[in-house]
């Protein structure tokens, strides 16, 4: 099957090239299985990573999602931006992972760069509170308009659920 | 822009067959913006999901969405699997693709009658739902019920298939063949069908990347993607298909790619079928573990995506659902613009609509107000262990 | 029983609100509608407004936000009215009964007539259902009395 | 006009055939064979062990305590037949069905229980067919199935200077969780065992660990003059074992033996050295202590 070839090598060359582009902003490149790969990013500098493979490859990617995972245990939250490219023999999903502190979760929208990430951005308001800045319309979505200000439902420490899970 | 009349359709409205609210901004007829309001369908799968374990989880996944089940289970499958690190036996892995694409057929063939109803083409959609019951039969067969099939557990399936079922279908299959290809014929040469569809919501190729369109949605503007070619899972590596692309990116196309992966479908089933390997169908997956990972499967309307960290629990530390109405959704806003009215039940309809698994994270009542106060105990609870 | 009753056994109107449900029971309730099972064949009619309807099918668990529109929905409808509850998700709230904000069933909205468990229900067990709905009207119940 | 006929064709051929309508309720249903119907619990089977409570996603089974056993309560109007607690059932209990006519006009019709039959083994003049046996000369004082019991049949108690469980009969759900988990093998299930053990043995045997030379560590002494009250010890401890209790004004930790796993948290974060062991640590294990 042609269509399903796999060249490894040109995923890693997408890699190294990212790498020695964006080289002070990689902390870390974690490889899990020949086509996903998890880099750790610095603060505030998804921007130029999202644009860097919107740019170079304009007709092959697309953002897939943006979510937020909440360890409350050391104080931050990690925003995850996956990308993925299809190009040719390239065939690679790019999670680029971003420490924001709990306390003061504010970064940069990528609105102006991938349109369609309206809703996700949007969503993680909602569900975590982390500010967009230069986000068109960051409004409710999902949530009700009674649910109260400054609750977020999938932080941690919310605990709403209304019978206990089951003890074993 | 004084004539500009906003036009509220929904929650509940004949046209949709959902819950969930569009407000459309006209100028005379046509269409300047639109406004979609979800949320009337939010069950807050995200939060319950880290508090069940993955024996339950995996019915609390399934119920993200109906019609699609299978590939919510797949995908949840595939994620906790990889997390836990275990490998399903090759005669499992032939038994998802089938039910899979089972899953997808009927999904193809409820939409595609469901556009004709849209349309006012009553006949055609008796017709293909007449002959949607034979896919709904081999899945009974197969799993155990027409549509919620509970086929899929964390490391492998629930049941195997019979010899018999086997026999019927490959003697089934290829009668659903010849009339699928029946249909195609009727919509291509229709002019009740193509005079809604051609040239109706038309989106080009980088406007839907940049949108994140996904599955045939993205496909019908010659966007060729599709998981099961770039990031195969189950037997799909194994298995030899074609990614249907069109390249006109409007609702006609749209309709075709799906008609094209219906017949592809069939194809796949009875290539797995003449190849089904022997072996067990399960492995027992472990309870508590740590790791992370993914599962990509493309559902019949697009890429769903599970995400699921575990840390060493019984439970998940997060787990993600991305599905693929939400991701088309701002695609659709931006096809509505310009259109008539009229146009809007057929263009929300070629993008497959399913809004159950949109609004899946949280929903609020009134009752338990009392309870979002936060104990001070619990934040110090939590802050404190370790 | 009077000749109103007796026309509304034979053909009783349908409005169907599918709830925050995973619409598994939807496209059930619409299979009954097609070739294979039919229930045109009682005189149903799936009608799109609640001001024709005497029968309001519910599918899926009762949100809050649903809930409200539920309501409405449900006093837009002439007297007699008849509920029928399908599924188990609109019974009881199924999985999604330790979410606070999901309805322990419909019947914590408003009165339901018959429930119809399953998940989802096959279009027999939602005809049988309807059948069972046709005798309570049959044998006096809420409706008969209230015309 | 020509491209209209395939449509034509199609509905005229259809005339003449038969319809494809199955007349439900005057016919019988077309049902598959493994069609995921309705489960029936068998009660002469059930060995009450409450797998199908655990499994069942819905909450649908509950082991309610009826006429003198613990059987599962089944209400048919949470269950989404997903046929988990059959897949899992050890002693084949509960049937699977294909019964799908189950509307009802009233909730209730679904909860409730027919009449308990008695059970099999009462009728052999044995009171109950299995109970866990714990072989206290094999315990190494693990507390791990103090843990995964999910009734708290099995607790921690202090005896002859050892912490061993104890074993309360008449809550034991014969889950065997215990059995599977025990590390050494102490705990095993025994079918011929004639009357209802006690809960803790008069005398009890030397641990295993005396034997190989091991010495547990049995105490943990607080200082309490020495004590500031800072709470540090009972924010480390992972198993909640110390907790802080205001004492005539002071601020005092409270210590529970029956929870703690000795892992010597507390000793190392205590900034007076108020809290010693007794015996004092080994040395492979000893921490170093800043002074």
């Amino acid at each position: 099957m042609a269509q399903k070839s796999l060249n490894i090598a040109d995923n890693k060359k997408v890699v190294e090239e990212l790498v020695s582009t964006l080289k002070d902003k990689v902390l870390d490149v974690k490889w899990s299985g020949p086509r996903r790969v998890y880099v750790k990013i610095a603060p505030h500098s998804h921007r130029e990573f999202i644009k860097w493979v919107r740019d170079k490859f304009p007709n092959s990617s697309y953002l897939v999602s943006i979510d937020t995972v909440d360890f409350i245990d050391r104080g931050e939250f990690e925003i995850r931006y996956k990308m993925q490219i299809v190009h040719n023999s390239i065939k690679l999903a790019l999670i680029f992972e971003m420490n924001v502190p709990r306390d003061y979760p504010k970064v940069r929208t990528i609105t102006d760069i991938v349109p369609g990430a309206v809703l996700y951005e949007r969503e993680n308001y909602e569900m975590f509170g982390i500010i967009f800045e230069g986000h068109p319309n960051l409004a409710k979505f999902f949530l009700p308009e009674t649910w109260p200000e400054g609750v977020y439902p999938l932080r941690k420490d919310v605990n709403i659920l209304r019978k206990k899970p089951k003890v074993w | 822009m004084s004539s500009l009349i906003s036009l509220v359709v929904g929650p509940q409205h004949p046209a949709l067959h959902e819950p969930e609210r569009f407000v459309f901004k006209i100028e005379g007829e046509t269409i300047v913006d639109v406004e979609p309001r979800l949320g009337y369908v939010h069950r807050g799968i995200e939060k319950l999901m880290e508090t069940k374990e993955h024996t339950e989880a995996i019915y609390l996944a399934e119920r993200v969405c109906g019609i699609c089940n299978v590939a919510h289970t797949l995908s949840y499958g595939e994620a906790v699997e990889e997390a836990a690190g275990i490998e399903v036996p090759p005669r499992a892995k032939y038994l998802r693709v089938i039910a899979h694409e089972l899953n997808r057929i009927h999904s193809h063939l409820l939409l595609l009658g469901v556009a004709a109803e849209l349309m006012g083409f009553e006949t055609l959609f008796m017709l293909i739902w007449r002959d949607r019951e034979i896919v709904m039969k081999l899945t009974e067969d197969l799993t155990g019920n027409r549509v919620i099939s509970a086929f899929v557990l964390v490391g492998g399936v629930s049941r195997d298939i019979s010899p018999e079922l086997v026999y019927k279908m490959r003697k089934h299959l290829p009668k659903l063949y010849e009339r699928v290809k029946q249909y195609k014929k009727m919509m291509e040469e229709d002019p009740t069908f193509t005079a809604r569809t051609v040239n109706v919501g038309y989106l080009s190729k980088s406007r839907m990347l940049e949108l994140g369109g996904v599955g045939p949605t993205a496909r019908g503007s010659s966007v060729r993607m599709d998981v099961r070619d770039f990031d195969p899972y189950a037997a799909y590596d194994e298995i030899p298909f074609n990614v249907i692309v069109y390249d006109e990116g409007d609702s006609w196309a749209r309709f075709m790619v799906r008609v094209d992966e219906t017949l592809e479908a069939i194809n796949i089933i009875l290539y797995a079928l003449d190849h089904l390997p022997q072996g067990p169908i399960r492995v027992r997956p472990p309870r508590g573990f740590e790791g992370e990972g993914f599962g990509r499967v493309e559902a019949p309307r697009g890429e769903v995506f599970h995400h699921t960290i575990w840390r060493g629990e019984s439970k998940p530390w997060r787990h993600r659902i991305r599905t693929p109405t939400y991701a088309n959704i701002p695609a659709v806003c931006e096809m509505f613009k310009g259109y008539h009215l009229a146009d809007a039940p057929v263009i929300l309809g070629s993008i497959d609509p399913c809004f159950s698994c949109t609004d899946r994270l949280y929903v609020v009542d009134v009752r338990t107000g009392e309870e979002k106060v936060i104990p001070y105990w619990y934040i110090r609870k939590k802050y404190w262990k370790r | 029983m009077g000749i109103v009753n007796w026309a509304r056994l034979r053909s009783p109107w349908i409005l169907h609100f599918p709830a925050a449900g995973c619409n598994a029971c939807d496209i059930e309730i619409l299979a009954a509608l097609t070739p294979r099972y039919d229930v045109e064949r009682f005189g149903i009619l799936l009608k799109p407004s609640p001001r024709h309807a005497d029968v309001l099918i519910v599918s899926g668990p009762v949100t809050e936000q649903v809930a409200r529109r539920l309501k409405r929905i449900y006093e837009q409808m002439p007297e007699p009215k008849f509920v029928i509850a399908v599924g188990t998700c609109a019974i009881s709230g199924n999985v999604f009964q330790t979410s606070p904000f999901v309805y322990e069933g419909v019947d914590k909205v408003i009165p339901v007539d018959v429930y119809v468990p399953g998940c989802p229900p096959r279009p027999e067990a939602i005809i049988h259902g309807v059948v069972k709905l046709l005798e309570k009207i049959k044998g006096g119940g809420n409706g008969a009395k209230k015309s | 006009m020509g491209r209209i006929p395939s449509l034509i064709k199609e509905v005229f051929e259809n005339v003449f055939k038969k319809p494809a309508t199955h007349m439900y309720p005057f016919e019988k249903p077309d049902i598959s064979e493994g069609f995921r119907g309705r489960p029936y619990f068998v009660w002469e089977r059930c060995v009450e062990c409450g797998i199908c409570e655990y499994v069942c996603p819905t909450f649908a089974i509950k082991l309610k305590w009826t006429n003198g056993r613990h059987v599962p309560w089944y209400d048919m109007s949470r269950c989404c037949f997903c046929h988990e607690c059959i897949y899992n059932c050890p002693s084949n209990a509960i049937l699977p069905s294909k019964d799908f006519e189950l509307s009802a006009y009233k909730k209730y019709q679904y909860e409730g229980l027919p009449e308990v039959p008695v059970a099999p083994f009462e009728k052999k003049d044995v009171y109950k067919p299995r109970y866990i046996n714990i072989d206290y000369s094999k315990c190494v004082e693990c507390r791990l199935c103090a843990d995964v019991c999910p009734t708290h049949a099995i607790t921690m108690t202090i005896k002859d200077g050892r912490v061993v469980p104890q074993y309360d009969a008449d809550i034991c759900i014969l889950c065997h969780k215990c059995v599977e988990i025990c590390p050494s093998e102490a705990i095993s299930s025994t079918i011929t065992f004639p009357e209802k053990p006690e809960k803790i043995p008069k005398e009890l045997p030397p641990s295993p660990l005396e034997k190989i030379g091991l010495i547990r560590h049995r105490t943990i002494t607080f200082d309490r003059n020495a004590c500031t009250g800072c709470t540090l010890c009972s924010r480390v401890c992972p198993t909640e074992a110390i907790v802080m209790k205001e004492i005539g004004g002071r601020l005092l930790p409270i210590y529970d033996i029956r929870k703690c796993i000795f892992c010597g948290q507390c000793y190392e974060v205590c900034p007076v050295n108020a809290i010693s062991f007794e015996p004092d640590l080994p040395l492979g294990l000893r921490r170093k202590k800043k002074q």
